[in-house]
């Protein structure tokens, strides 16, 4: 990565989902060069597997063209992915960054024709899907994938597919002996942007993810309800693919729970009450969800949203922590018990699939990497304890996308006021 | 020398002539086979088991375990309590784990012990553990596999580990809603444990059993009907009170739902007695009300 | 300027080279395109395909031509300095979107000629843009309003190292957050009310160099635009003075909706019955005294207190707010803990029907808990007063479902009421309005903040219920004011530490507008862009819809009542450009004629040759990607149809459609983003504007007396990636269905 | 017996709350409860229950001190720990059910005839009269409690139980004469009754 160049006075945003690539293009339409580090093959990160936003029901890929072309169009960016950000050492105005890029084995001739792809035959899990589909070993990650350059998974380097691979690609693009390289990066500030990953539901035993097919999380049914998803969007459930027209949505799945995640995860309320609208989308009249909640925290204008969800027939609200789940052998639905608390109502309810929404943890432990504080839950704390290196999005809390851009704009402001100090002293 | 020594606690119900005499007995015989020495706590008392609450309150109850605790150190010093029956394992150890953190607890406590005798102290210096632990963490799967001589080929097995001995503290590791250490015992003595038991830790209302017996029976009921519904031969339990619970009412509950139950009810440490090639006697498995005729067969062989 | 000379590229990579007759493409762009070089090379986007554009660059070419993939792809390498340069989509939607059979050849092949025509005309109409001249260079940034969200502002921007203007109206700095006695934690453990530390704020604001306070100030007039910004600060003493400035931030912050259109929960009838605010000021003062907490009634040392959460919020009604201010469940545990913390026997309880707590609020509401403070899920009725000044209040139960349930002589009801944003007068509403919304009636005032001499009005555009927040998930800070940023409780309900992160955002976009002012580029979306519309005076009719319908507000009328434009505040949307009716607005890149002359570029066959030509307006920033990947996604679609893409429907010019079905275009589709209440339209109004339009089209049609289908408005998503092709494949089959245009070969 | 049945509760106020804080085993945990309803969903006994765990919180709460300390419901604890494991506010759920029930009953408040309850007082009285359970004497005390003619009855319902455990040696029909108990039932007796005194101090209940 020797064509990489960054100063004392270059900001590295590490983590290229909404919230990194934001504060990227935030920073270079500001005038401030960006190296800009992502973990996975290509940009976007996990709003790019969402199918609508809440609470407009808008599509992520629409604002991620906008910003794709803010930064195809700066040339102030570099984009770096498939790179690991291992250790951060220094002070504000003068960091050292180690990082480590994994080889993608196409290099920039690439032009996306898609001839590696055809030729190769070996299938591998598709991440995008959360393993629930699968694709060819040498992809496009996603339809709007930037860098737009195939991959060529590392399982099958050294098989005949890889060779086929290269010889499919008439543009020499197919590159084999490419290998992990380690190298070092100077910053005068770090916005760290690495997001956050769905709790491991599999932990929250009664509701037993880990032994019914058909309970699953609400990541996943995002990728159900999706048309550019396994299903092609039409919300098949996991045990025997009929559709599943009566859905149960668990709140607080590891969130607000001593026994798992301590801490609200916000995001959770909203997403299962736009969920709703996906089943309504599909199935019309014959939908019928059931929220399972403690406290439906829709805050601000988003009230508007629970409320017009709360007119729709074929929603009910049932105030109630699901205590267990069982399934019916027989069928594979799933059979949840508990109590109705709003006046004592106890209930067996059968669904054709559960929802689990999941809580938020932070991604990454940042302090394997750098000496940040960071909150009882992993989130970097907010404030000047952390010289120039500052948390943004879902890094720095559990936030919804708008909150996490407005998080990433406001941490650019602060690496800004880092460099421009460094360019002062500089002259 | 054994290669294991604890300070024993066995319980009301492992007494000669009690409900889970045939339990004791098997156990004995396990430990023989495992050379693990169990040291009996003297004139160890009752737990007052959690039924006692109503008339017996908190610190009597805690008291009453502080007793045995309190003696075993003075006793069998630098041993840990071991105790085979939930009820018994989980009042020592609710209480070690209240005194623990209750310092005005920990002296009323003391306060009253003074007035037995052998002028005890609790001092809270022993751990309280079930036979389960002990054998799976002290001594491991693999050990517990090495002495096994008539594996109990093709009989199956419903692992009902039942709630105290799994709630709320458990075995380190395994899940409260999903524990897999008992189908781990099975397999090792070469039987075949029940995949997806959805009962394993039903409650069999066992407390309520003689005061609300149509309650705790219906209980009984599910976690016996999954067992057949799932092709097991037999039930096996960690639990005096679920075993006999599960066994025993089973003609009554016949009576209440026309059912036709009768699938005898194990002790891991009878499975294992057999396994290790132990004689039907030494395996308490006279002490089964319904016979455990397939035990019997495989004790009986050469 | 020197004269024209266009260069043709057609790539043959990517399949193009099998599925194409390439020579014959560039034989094209050679006798019709007029395109001075032509060239064919086998892998154009490689290092060696752009050294050979550049060279012909080096030699003269200024106008470039790539037949090659989509615009969205390799932009990087096909970027030329001061070059303007026409992309031809002969990938993406050419041979991607054709089946790769014999029989498909002919009619791929004549696709992309009309397309390579196409570029060569859009090449001849436009030049690489040059920044205006007249851009500001202004970099102060004026923060208005000076609580909490205005100070982090400026304090954020100072440290920048940019100077500030800072006007508040109050005598002090401080706003609401200066009346609070202490606030929600903002740290770990998050158990315990944290002092505000208001006052070393204040110092700092004060203290630095960089800033200029102005109180008892108001902003009298603003007009301007990045870089550029004019405003007289008005003190109320009298004297006015006039600052230049780069950018705005306001961050006017709101007041509590007013308690007393609550009668029902008492508020008025006694003392004892408070808002959130009053609470807060006992509170003060009770600590300023050094004494417990009294009734105001009495002076009783208070032993009960009841919260009511949710007051005059969340009515779907319509009577009151009906958002949810969401700082209100905290702000009452805080308050709770004010009282635990005088005497923990103080029985504090309280009501609310969702407890909102998000992220670490949690911890608080458990410490709350902790320390004895009660939480009851119910409604309340009424709140009734005793003589002896407590009072009873009536609510239904939710989880004992009891209807009835009173908690009797409580000496204390405190009403958590919402926020009612300060955003000045609302654009929107006629002043001789009647049914004015309850937010607006629930504001103290209503008299403009900044006075802006706007076309379009004094202050900024409201989304909703009065806050200026954006439409837009993704992009947080879009205003539809050019340089100028709201944040705090102006733009969404919001807590103390939102509101700071808030203010940090919004100052760095104020920044950034500096910035790029200084630069003559646009802001988002079409960040960077430096052409700007400009238009012929002489041609101009003064109708003004340019100024009515730019959604940014962006052009004045000057003295002589013609439009002007003010290119720091344009977005480059070109909704001016499509409203002019007499076509004398256009852009260096982007213009009626740019447009018109790729529509009649296309060779349209005879009526008898059963080969329609429908056309097909695309936005560039969804219907277009959607095209893409349509046909990257292998979709197939009629090869009758041209793509131009646009800046937005909203610039799409009447003359395009009827001079394509003057010029025997059979059909004409527009494609372009949802319009209405949640509009996805990246320019705000361009999509609604356009189909306001399109509704009148029918009469257009009918002079010409043309089919009423002949055009055709769709709405699309850039998800729509399988829909796109169908609408385009149902509208080719309607077309076969009621014929061939009766205008071919005028 | 004492004072605190005489006491005044209003409605929504603390002052049961504090009650029950001071007197019931975890009564601290019953404010931390946020009605989610878990550990009534979770009870093996659900539908028995007039008031499930978390209504009971809320009731205490809301000041029901009568309805809450004569109700049946927290005899219906089978001690199976499902709640406290489950419960997302680590509430020690089942022992404040003990907790509830034993201070209900110390107070003469719960229900006279409740089986559990009856049988849960025998089996103290059984077990603290030698240090260990006499199972006979228990079970036959048990059929025997409502009278000679119904115990007969109920022992020949359970003759078949009977039988069977004797038959295995697991029920030993001397155990009125032979069952020995602890050693120091003395040291044992003085040493609940030192306990209990203890306890009743603490929580202002006359001995």
């Amino acid at each position: 990565m020797a064509d990489v160049v960054a100063t004392h006075e270059t900001i590295v945003v590490v983590g290229g989902g909404i919230s990194g690539m934001t504060a990227a293009v935030e920073a270079a339409e500001t005038g401030k060069n960006v190296v800009l580090i992502e973990r996975a093959p290509s940009l976007g990160g996990r709003v790019s597997q969402l199918y609508k936003y809440f609470p407009k029901l808008c599509h992520p890929t629409c604002g991620m063209e906008i910003n794709l072309r803010r930064l195809r169009g700066n040339k102030r960016i570099k984009v770096l992915t498939l790179a690991e950000v291992t250790k951060i050492e220094g002070r504000a105005g003068d960091y050292r960054i180690s990082v480590t890029a994994h080889p993608r084995y196409v290099n920039e001739n690439c032009t996306a024709c898609g001839a590696c792809g055809e030729a190769v035959s070996a299938q591998i899990p598709n991440p995008f899907d959360y393993g629930m589909s699968t694709m060819k070993a040498a992809y496009l990650p996603s339809l709007m994938a930037y860098p737009q350059r195939y991959v060529i998974d590392p399982s099958i380097i050294g098989t005949p597919d890889a060779e086929r691979a290269q010889a499919a690609c008439k543009y020499g693009a197919v590159d084999l002996d490419m290998a992990t390289e380690t190298f070092t990066l100077t910053a005068g500030a770090v916005v760290w942007a690495t997001g956050w990953r769905p709790y491991d539901a599999g932990k929250i035993q009664p509701y037993g993810y880990d032994r019914f097919a058909n309970v699953i999380t609400s990541v996943e049914f995002e990728r159900l309800s999706d048309p550019r998803g396994p299903t092609g969007g039409r919300i098949l459930r996991p045990s025997d693919g009929k559709e599943a027209k009566n859905v149960a949505f668990i709140q607080c799945a590891g969130s607000r729970d001593r026994n798992h995640l301590k801490h609200c995860s916000r995001i959770c309320c909203m997403a299962s009450l736009k969920q709703t609208t996906y089943v309504r989308e599909r199935f019309g009249d014959d939908a019928q969800s059931t929220i399972y909640y403690i406290d439906i925290r829709a805050i601000d204008r988003f009230e508007d949203f629970y409320q017009k969800v709360q007119a729709d027939s074929t929603v009910r609200f049932v105030k109630s922590k699901v205590a267990n789940i069982t399934e019916d052998e027989a069928s594979g639905d799933v059979i949840l018990h508990g109590v109705d608390t709003e006046g004592y109502h106890r209930y067996d309810n059968r669904h054709d699939l559960c929802v689990l929404a999941v809580g938020m943890e932070p991604s990454v432990d940042i302090r394997t990497v750098a000496d940040v504080a960071v909150d009882a839950s992993g989130f970097i704390e907010m404030g000047s304890t952390n010289g120039g290196i500052f948390g943004a999005g879902c890094a720095s809390n559990a936030l919804d996308v708008n909150r996490s851009v407005q998080s990433a704009t406001a941490s650019v402001l602060r690496a800004v006021q880092v460099v421009n100090r460094v360019a002062k002293a500089e002259g | 020398m054994a290669r294991k020594e604890y300070s024993f606690y066995p319980g009301c119900s492992s007494e000669r002539l009690t409900s889970a005499s045939n339990y004791m007995v098997s156990v004995e015989s396990m430990c023989k086979k495992l050379d693990v020495q169990l040291n009996e706590i003297p004139d160890w008392n009752c737990c007052g088991a959690s039924i006692g609450y109503a008339e017996g309150g908190e610190l009597p109850r805690h008291v009453m375990n502080a007793r045995n605790l309190a003696i075993s150190e003075q006793v069998n010093k630098g041993q840990d309590v071991v105790a085979t029956c939930a009820a018994c394992w989980l009042g020592a150890k609710e209480t070690k784990d209240r005194l623990a953190h209750d310092s005005d607890l920990l002296a009323e406590t003391n306060e009253a012990l003074r007035e037995a005798g052998m002028n005890l102290q609790y001092k809270g210096e022993q751990e309280v553990r079930h036979m389960v632990e002990v054998l799976i963490e002290d001594l491991g799967y693999d050990e517990l596999k090495k002495p096994v001589v008539k594996p109990l080929e093709g009989i199956k097995f419903a692992g009902y580990v039942g709630c105290q001995t799994n709630r709320p503290f458990g075995i380190a590791g395994e899940s409260f809603e999903n524990p897999k250490y008992l189908d781990k015992l099975v397999e090792i003595v070469g039987g075949e444990p029940v995949e997806k038991y959805d009962q394993k830790v039903t409650c069999c209302g066992g407390a309520l059993a003689f005061s609300e017996p149509e309650k705790s029976q219906a209980q009984i009921k599910k976690i016996i009907e999954s067992a057949y519904d799932h092709g097991a031969d037999m039930i096996v339990t960690p639990c005096p009170v679920c075993q006999m619970n599960v066994e025993v009412y089973q003609g009554q509950i016949n009576k209440r739902y026309g059912t036709k139950f009768n699938i005898p009810v194990t002790y891991y440490s009878q499975l294992m007695t057999v396994a290790y090639g132990g004689t039907a006697k030494e395996a308490g498995l006279n002490g089964q009300i319904i016979r455990a005729q397939r035990l019997e067969e495989i004790a009986a062989k050469r | 300027m020197t004269d024209m000379k266009i260069g043709a590229y057609v790539c043959q990579g990517c399949g193009l080279g099998e599925r194409l007759d390439t020579k014959a493409l560039t034989m094209v762009a050679q006798k019709e395109g007029k395109a001075h070089v032509v060239r064919e090379h086998e892998f154009l986007c490689n290092s060696q395909g752009v050294a050979m554009i550049q060279k012909d660059i080096d030699e003269g070419v200024n106008r470039v031509v790539i037949g090659a993939c989509s615009r969205r792809a390799k932009a990087e390498a096909f970027t030329f300095e001061n070059v303007a340069v026409a992309r031809v989509n002969l990938r993406e939607q050419v041979i991607w979107s054709q089946p790769p059979t014999d029989e498909a050849r002919e009619l791929t092949q004549e696709m992309a000629a009309d397309y390579i025509r196409m570029g060569c005309a859009e090449a001849k109409k436009i030049v690489a843009p040059t920044p205006n001249a007249a851009h500001g260079t202004n970099k102060r940034i004026l923060v208005v309003g000076g609580g909490v969200t205005g100070m982090t502002a400026a304090l954020e921007s100072a440290r920048a190292g940019y100077e500030v203007l800072l006007v508040e109206k109050a005598p002090a700095l401080g706003g609401y957050m200066a009346s609070l006695y202490k606030r929600v934690p903002s740290r770990e453990p998050f158990a315990d009310p944290q002092p505000t530390d208001i006052e070393a704020l204040v110092a700092a604001v004060s203290k630095d160099p960089k800033i200029t306070v102005h109180l008892n100030s108001r902003t009298t007039r603003t007009s301007g635009a990045p870089g550029q910004f004019s405003v007289d600060i008005t003190a109320e003493s009298g004297p006015t003075r006039t600052e230049n400035v780069g950018a705005i931030v306001m961050a006017t912050g709101f007041t509590p909706y007013d308690a007393s259109r609550l009668p029902e929960f008492g508020y008025g009838k006694s003392p004892n019955i408070l808002d959130q605010a009053g609470l807060e000021a006992l509170a003060r003062s009770a600590a300023a005294k050094g004494e417990p907490m009294r009734r105001p009634s009495d002076g009783k040392e208070v032993q009960s207190v009841a919260f009511i959460q949710c007051a005059g919020q969340r009515d779907a009604s319509g009577t009151h707010l009906k958002y949810c201010s969401g700082h209100c469940c905290n702000t009452s545990m805080k308050q709770a803990m004010y009282f635990k913390a005088q005497n923990p026997n103080i029985d504090t309880a309280i009501i609310y029907t969702d407890l909102r707590t998000p992220g670490n609020g949690e911890d608080f509401y458990r410490s709350a808990q902790t320390k004895g403070v009660i939480f009851t899920k119910g409604k309340v009725q009424s709140v009734a007063v005793n003589g002896d000044g407590s009072a009873s209040v009536h609510f239904h139960d939710l989880i004992l479902d009891d209807k009835a349930a009173v908690m009797k002589d409580v000496d204390l009801v405190v009403l958590a009421t919402g926020q009612v944003p300060n955003s000045g007068v609302n654009i929107d509403i006629p002043p001789d309005a009647t049914d004015v919304p309850v937010t607006e009636a629930g504001k103290v005032q209503s008299v403009s903040v900044l006075n802006l001499t706007y076309r379009q009005g004094p202050d900024v555009p409201q989304l909703k219920y009065g806050f200026t927040d954006s439409h837009f998930i993704c992009f947080p800070y879009e205003t539809r004011r050019t340089g100028i940023y709201t944040a705090g409780p102006v733009r969404r309900p919001m807590d103390i530490t939102q509101a700071v992160e808030d203010a940090t955002g919004a100052a760095l976009k104020a920044i950034q507008a500096v910035e790029n002012a200084g630069l003559g580029r646009a802001a988002h979306p079409r960040s960077g862009d430096l052409s700007f519309p400009t238009f012929r005076r002489e041609g101009c009719t003064q109708c003004k819809r340019c100024t009515v319908e730019c959604p940014f507000g962006a052009i004045d009328e000057d003295e002589q009542r013609y439009p002007q434009f003010n290119e720091g505040r344009c977005r480059r949307c070109g909704t001016c450009m499509g409203a002019c009716p007499v076509r004398v607005i256009s852009f260096e890149n982007y213009s009626v004629d740019s447009v018109g002359s790729q529509i009649k570029a296309v060779d349209v066959p005879d009526e008898f040759s059963e080969k329609p030509r429908i056309l097909l307006l695309a936005c560039e920033n969804d219907a277009y990607p959607a095209l893409d990947m349509a046909g990257v996604s292998g979709h197939t679609s009629s090869a009758f149809v041209r793509t131009i893409p646009v800046r937005c429907l909203g610039s799409v010019n009447m003359i395009w459609i009827t001079d394509a079905l003057n010029s025997g275009y059979d059909g004409v589709m527009l494609m372009g983003c949802k319009h209405g209440d949640d509009y996805q339209c990246h320019f705000v109004k361009g999509s609604e504007l356009a189909s306001y339009r399109m509704s009148k089209i029918d009469d257009t049609l009918q002079n010409l007396n043309l089919e009423k289908d002949r055009v055709r408005v769709l709405e699309v998503a850039i998800s729509d990636i399988a829909r796109v092709p169908q609408f385009i494949n149902e509208y080719a089959e309607k077309i076969q269905e009621i014929g061939m245009s009766p205008f071919k070969g005028f | 017996m004492s004072d605190l049945n005489t006491s005044m509760v209003e409605q929504y106020r603390n002052n049961f709350l504090k009650e029950v804080e001071a007197n019931v085993e975890g009564g601290t945990w019953v404010k931390m409860c946020m009605q989610c309803g878990v550990c009534s969903g979770s009870c093996p006994l659900g539908p028995a229950w007039e008031h499930p765990p978390q209504e009971l919180f809320m009731m205490i709460r809301a000041g029901k001190r009568e309805e809450v300390l004569k109700s049946e419901s927290m005899w219906m604890c089978t001690s199976c720990y499902n709640c406290i494991v489950r419960c997302p506010r680590e509430l020690p759920i089942t022992h404040i059910m003990h907790g509830l029930a034993n201070y209900a009953h110390r107070l003469g408040l719960a229900p006279k005839m409740n089986p559990t309850r009856r049988f849960a007082k025998m089996f103290w009285n059984n077990l603290v009269k030698s240090g260990r359970v006499n199972e006979i004497e228990l079970s036959v005390g048990l059929y025997f409690m409502d009278g000679f003619k119904t115990g007969v009855a109920r022992a020949w319902a359970m003759k078949d139980i009977g039988l069977g455990m004797l038959k295995t040696g697991r029920l030993n029909p001397f155990g009125f004469l032979t069952h020995k108990g602890c050693k120091d039932k003395r040291g044992i007796h003085r040493m609940l009754k030192k306990a209990r005194e203890i306890e009743d101090r603490r929580k202002g209940l006359a001995a």
